[in-house]
């Protein structure tokens, strides 16, 4: 197998709520330029070029068609992945086998959203709408009272799966809400150090987000994730040919990629739901180990310095580093300040997913934070002040039932 | 490339305008059905990728629902969001890499029953110029395409019509076909809907539901699933650029290039010569002459001698969809899939009555989205 | 970092109009519930090879990718797996009733089913909270025939 | 087989998309709306490109000079559509529309538009046609309303 580098990381711009001052591809196009800048390498040298995002977000099928002139992709391959959430890095995966596999030399990924025109709450309500609705059919009772059909229904939710699986995994680790309120303290104040974070908050608090509105029992507002518009590039190059094109000593070696999916972990309202959506063993028992076979991990907690986990929700970056086998139990572990970026295992330097959320780009940024982390270029004082040899990044979708995991490291693994 | 990937086996649905099962039963009976032909299960597939349109399916994330119907439950699995051709090209690349051993591509699409393709194509254009100028979509950009080409080549509508009578039917030689029409004439074609002239109701794709599978192994591991595996000898994939009045529609760039990369590595020097049956993904008749000349399959210009002469029916010297192809059955995003699962009977001797006579040794398939073809993918398949 | 200012420019407006599509979907688990419900009972299925217990129970497996067939009745009480509360509508603000909805595991089965629990202080709930399904007096066949979950 | 209960789901809601132009559509709609056609040069391959955008994707370039063009060129390609697409479902035009690709004087790619004041029984490619745009403008794409015969 080839050992493929990542050599640059580019973003757009800061992650921000609204851009009406371009259109789709404009926004993506300067995070293309900005990946390129950082290297030796001209545009025609790029191999293929692999894209994503959510489609029905932007309400554009197949969007890697118009963009074709803006993200350099006229005239070559392009490849076009979408699972969810795990996007991003579904399409990270695929720019990796593109070079792994020996078809190209250069691959460049592309993961964006522009959450600003559309609707990501009806959005994600389009995953469950032909089996909610399919339980008209069985005639629950509307008066939307205690009933149990509405309750059926209810559960469905994006925020509402996100509590159960809050709940399930609190009672499991013996944690309190109060544990998630200082985990998204945590997340906000790094994301002050982040130039690229959406929702920056310098010195956030627990109590700051404990004075935010209560959405669904565990859950507050201070806990879930904003809608940004961004867009985040990477290039990925052969082993033979990254003194020709990388602009620095430090790339980033992709040792392992790993991935799993299961059954709808929450809102399978249809064929019955087999499968607690705080067990996660599609990580804890399938990617992860998978993973660290590959990257010739024996022991995660020692050998990796830190992680980038996909929060759209805050318990999540709880319960992730956990099923990763990376931490124990996070909630002690937050108590004793472990997880920030100075902590034995730094849990999201960048501020996660919880502080910025561009759906398409979100798990493509976290293998970029892992990647700047162990160049040691990550910008603004997120940079772990200790060497990053090892960082892993993962990524969750579906409902919640996918899982993407990829590790970076300084050296290339010997095969 | 140390390695080599084969097709080791593929199923397809009947096409039908309804299939009598939803999607999720459409597909898992198609899966088991190629696990009993291939005596292996579900823990032998290594990874899955899934071909799926959330705009074909209505869906946001459309296979969440899906994976455990596929075989996926607690399985390696991703999707390809774009022709399904993309979805072998991405398995056969996983298995090349070494990771993998065997990848089972799944693709599904209810075009006939739960959606309308047309709207569902609209999707495709850019929502800030052609969607609101509402005059480019999937067949005006077909038939600005097929003008050119009539133009340049000065292929009549006798012509045309006469490909559109050779596919209806081999579609009727093929008993997955849903448009089956054995005895069709160039009037019937020419006396159809005028939808976009030159192009009419007969010359363009007849969407359906269905769904494809098809299983992928290393070299080894194919060699221990089946007796006549078809090897994957070249793939190519390329894209335009988006803008219509930018791009040369008869030349086809894009397609030149994928084809050209699929040569390359397959060592084809004389595709003319050496391809023996070809599937292409032509959703209107006008593109198979387009793209047989992009090729390299008919020399430039030929369409009209092409079409006369009937280089392109089952017995002629290079064979074009003898399975009718999608004038005989689209579901849309299946399309390139199926193509390969054509090509790959052919090469076996397995098409039954749409069999080419001469026992071709190399076949292409070919897959392809977006307006007048923007983005194609280019298989070279051998036994 | 300073906001930047950023020039407004023209907006297009598009949809994507759902009802245009016609799902079907195969309720097989969802039929043998109502069903039971006639006689009181909560039906699931069970795959004969590896024993795993559904409730709704499609015909299928999915650990086993094979049609299942066998119907079992699996008691109305269980345990609360996991549940939460909604304390606010979408805007943040207080809301009149506070619900519960949980996830019963009903004990013989490995399903979790949603539903909403009946209780008069939300913060006695705990996961693991036995918990039992209440049908109406009168039941018909539809999911209306389930009142709530209560504790046991 | 056994039988299986199917049943089917409609459900009446709508996602709603409100889509930015961006800087370079924005001020070719700017240059509409006072009746002129605006094209953008990419510097490298010095095409002139309509509609304008800001990257030539055949240089990697951004586009910089902006021109106007005169509203007169030369048909290149057409069709002749007899229907159009209304929710999906394909329908007859009362009449036929001609849509023509066209190539304004000093531009290098192709403008869709409407072509009138000739049947879909006499045009042909080569014609000279100019653009005609709508009495009163908004900075709409409807405000270039068709291009018709140069008399």
């Amino acid at each position: 197998m080839r050992n493929v580098a990542i050599i640059s990381v580019g973003y757009n711009d800061r992650f921000v709520a609204k851009r009406p001052d371009v259109n789709i591809p404009e926004m993506i196009q300067p995070a293309v330029a900005n990946a390129l800048k950082k290297t030796k390498m001209k545009h025609s040298d790029i191999g293929v070029v692999v894209e994503g995002n959510m489609p029905t977000f932007e309400g554009i099928n197949y969007p890697h068609l118009w963009f074709s002139d803006h993200i350099g992709a006229a005239g070559k391959p392009v490849l076009r992945i979408s699972t969810g959430g795990t996007t991003g890095m579904s399409v990270f995966h695929g720019g990796y086998y593109c070079v792994a596999s020996g078809m190209f030399d250069v691959a460049m990924v592309i993961g964006w959203e522009k959450h600003d025109e559309g609707d990501a709450q009806v959005g994600l309500m389009g995953i469950v709408l032909p089996e909610a609705f399919s339980l008209f059919q069985f005639g629950p009772d509307m008066s939307g009272g205690r009933g149990g059909g509405m309750g059926l229904l209810g559960g469905g939710g994006s925020t509402g799966g996100a509590s159960f699986q809050a709940l399930s995994y609190l009672a499991k680790a013996k944690g309190t809400p109060e544990h998630i309120d200082k985990m998204a303290a945590q997340a906000r104040a790094n994301a002050a150090k982040n130039p690229y974070a959406h929702l920056q908050h310098p010195n956030c608090t627990a109590a700051d987000i404990a004075k935010t509105p209560m959405v669904s029992y565990p859950l507050r507002y201070g806990h879930t994730c904003p809608a940004s518009c961004g867009a985040c590039v990477m290039l990925l190059v052969a082993e033979e040919k990254v003194k020709k094109f990388a602009d620095t000593d430090r790339v980033a070696w992709v040792k392992a990629v790993a991935t799993a999916s299961s059954d709808g972990t929450t809102g399978n309202l249809v064929d019955g739901q087999i499968t607690d959506p705080a067990e996660q063993a599609i990580c804890e028992k399938i990617a992860a180990p998978k993973a660290y076979k590959l990257a010739g991990i024996q022991n995660p907690k020692k050998e990796i310095q830190m992680c980038e986990v996909y929060d759209g929700f805050a318990h999540q970056e709880l319960m992730w580093p956990e099923k990763l086998h990376l931490v124990d139990n996070s909630c002690k572990a937050i108590d004793e300040g472990r997880l920030a970026i100075d902590g034995e295992m730094p849990v999201n330097p960048s501020g996660g997913v919880v502080s910025t959320n561009a759906i398409g780009a979100s798990a493509m940024v976290r293998v970029a934070e892992a990647s700047l982390q162990v160049m040691g270029m990550a910008e603004g004082g997120h940079q772990v002040p200790r060497r990053v040899k090892n960082a892993l990044a993962h990524g969750w979708g579906g409902l919640f039932q996918f899982v993407t995991i990829t590790i970076v490291g300084d050296e290339p693994v010997k095969r | 490339m140390d390695r080599k990937v084969a097709i080791v086996g593929y199923k397809q649905t009947k096409y039908s305008e309804q299939n009598e099962n939803p999607r999720e039963r459409m597909t898992y009976e198609l899966v088991k059905s190629l696990f009993q032909d291939l005596k292996i299960t579900r823990d032998d597939v290594d990874t899955f990728i899934i071909s799926c349109s959330d705009f074909q399916d209505g869906r946001t994330i459309s296979e969440c629902y899906m994976i455990p119907w596929i075989g996926a439950y607690m399985k390696d699995v991703s999707k390809v969001d774009s022709d399904s051709a993309n979805a072998v090209l991405y398995a056969m690349m996983r298995i090349l890499s070494g990771n993998y051993n065997t990848a089972l591509v799944v693709s599904w699409a209810m075009g006939g029953s739960e959606f309308r393709s047309p709207r569902v194509m609209e999707y495709e254009l850019d929502p800030i110029y052609e969607r609101p100028g509402r005059l480019i979509n999937e067949i005006t950009a077909a038939a600005l395409q097929a003008q050119a080409y009539m133009a340049k080549s000065k292929l009549t509508e006798e012509q045309l019509a006469s490909i559109a009578v050779k596919n209806l039917r081999n579609g009727a030689r093929n008993s997955l076909a849903l448009r089956k029409k054995a005895n069709a004439t160039e009037k019937d074609v020419l006396a159809s809907r005028a939808l976009s002239l030159p192009l009419r109701e007969l010359h363009a794709y007849t969407p359906a539901d269905g769904a494809c599978v098809m299983l992928l192994a290393s070299e080894e591991k194919a060699k221990e699933l089946t007796k006549n595996p078809v090897w994957i000898k070249g793939v190519g994939f390329c894209q335009d650029t988006y803008y219509l009045g930018e791009r040369d529609l008869v030349k086809m760039d894009s397609l030149q290039k994928a084809a050209k990369a699929a040569y390359k590595m397959a060592g084809i020097t004389d595709p003319a010569r050496k391809i023996g049956v070809a599937e292409l993904s032509t959703t209107y008749v006008s593109q198979e002459p387009i793209f047989a000349e992009a090729m390299g399959l008919i020399p430039k210009n030929s369409g009209p001698a092409a079409a006369s002469k009937g280089w392109m029916e089952i017995e002629g010297k290079i064979p074009v969809n003898p399975s009718g192809g999608p004038q005989a059955a689209n579901p849309l995003t299946v399309g390139g899939l199926i193509r390969i699962a054509e090509a790959s009977s052919q090469l076996r001797g397995e098409a039954g009555e749409h069999q080419v006579k001469k026992a071709p040794k190399l076949a292409l398939a070919h897959g392809q989205i977006g307006m007048a073809a923007q983005h194609n993918v280019v298989f070279v398949l051998g036994n | 970092m300073d906001k930047k200012e950023r020039k407004e420019t023209r907006q297009t407006k598009d949809t994507l109009d759902m009802s245009l599509f016609k799902w079907r979907i195969e309720a097989d688990g969802l039929e043998l519930l109502v069903q039971g419900f006639k006689e009181k009972k909560v039906l699931g299925r069970k795959c004969h090879k590896c024993g795993t217990v559904y409730v709704p129970g499609p015909s299928y497996c999915r650990k086993c990718l094979i049609d299942i067939q066998d119907v079992v009745e699996v008691s109305k009480k269980g345990k609360i797996a996991c549940y939460t509360v909604g304390l606010a509508d979408v805007r943040g603000n207080p809301v009149e009733e506070i619900s519960v909805s949980v996830q019963v595991k009903f004990d013989g089965s490995d399903s979790w089913m949603l539903g909403n629990l009946e209780i008069d202080d939300w913060k006695k709930v705990y996961v693991g909270m036995p918990a039992e399904l209440v049908l109406r007096e009168e039941t018909n066949g539809t999911l209306a025939d389930i009142v709530c979950f209560r504790p046991v | 087989m056994a039988e299986h209960k199917i049943v089917d789901s409609r459900v009446g809601l709508t996602f709603m998309y409100n889509y930015r132009v961006g800087e370079s559509l924005d001020r070719y709609l700017d240059g509409l709306k006072s009746k002129k056609i605006l094209g953008v040069m990419c510097p490298e391959c010095e095409r002139v490109l309509v509609p304008p955008r800001s990257m030539c994707g055949k240089c990697n370039t951004k586009t910089k000079k902006w021109v106007t063009l005169k509203p007169v060129g030369t048909l290149k390609n057409f069709t002749v559509s007899h229907v159009e697409i209304e929710q999906g479902e394909i329908k007859d035009r009362e009449k036929p529309i001609i849509i023509g690709q066209v190539k304004l004087e000093g531009a290098d790619s192709l403008l869709t538009a409407r072509i009138e004041g000739i049947s879909p029984k006499d045009v042909k490619t080569g014609l000279k046609v100019k653009a005609v745009f709508k009495d009163t403008t908004e900075g709409t794409l409807q405000d270039l309303d068709h291009f018709e015969p140069v008399k």
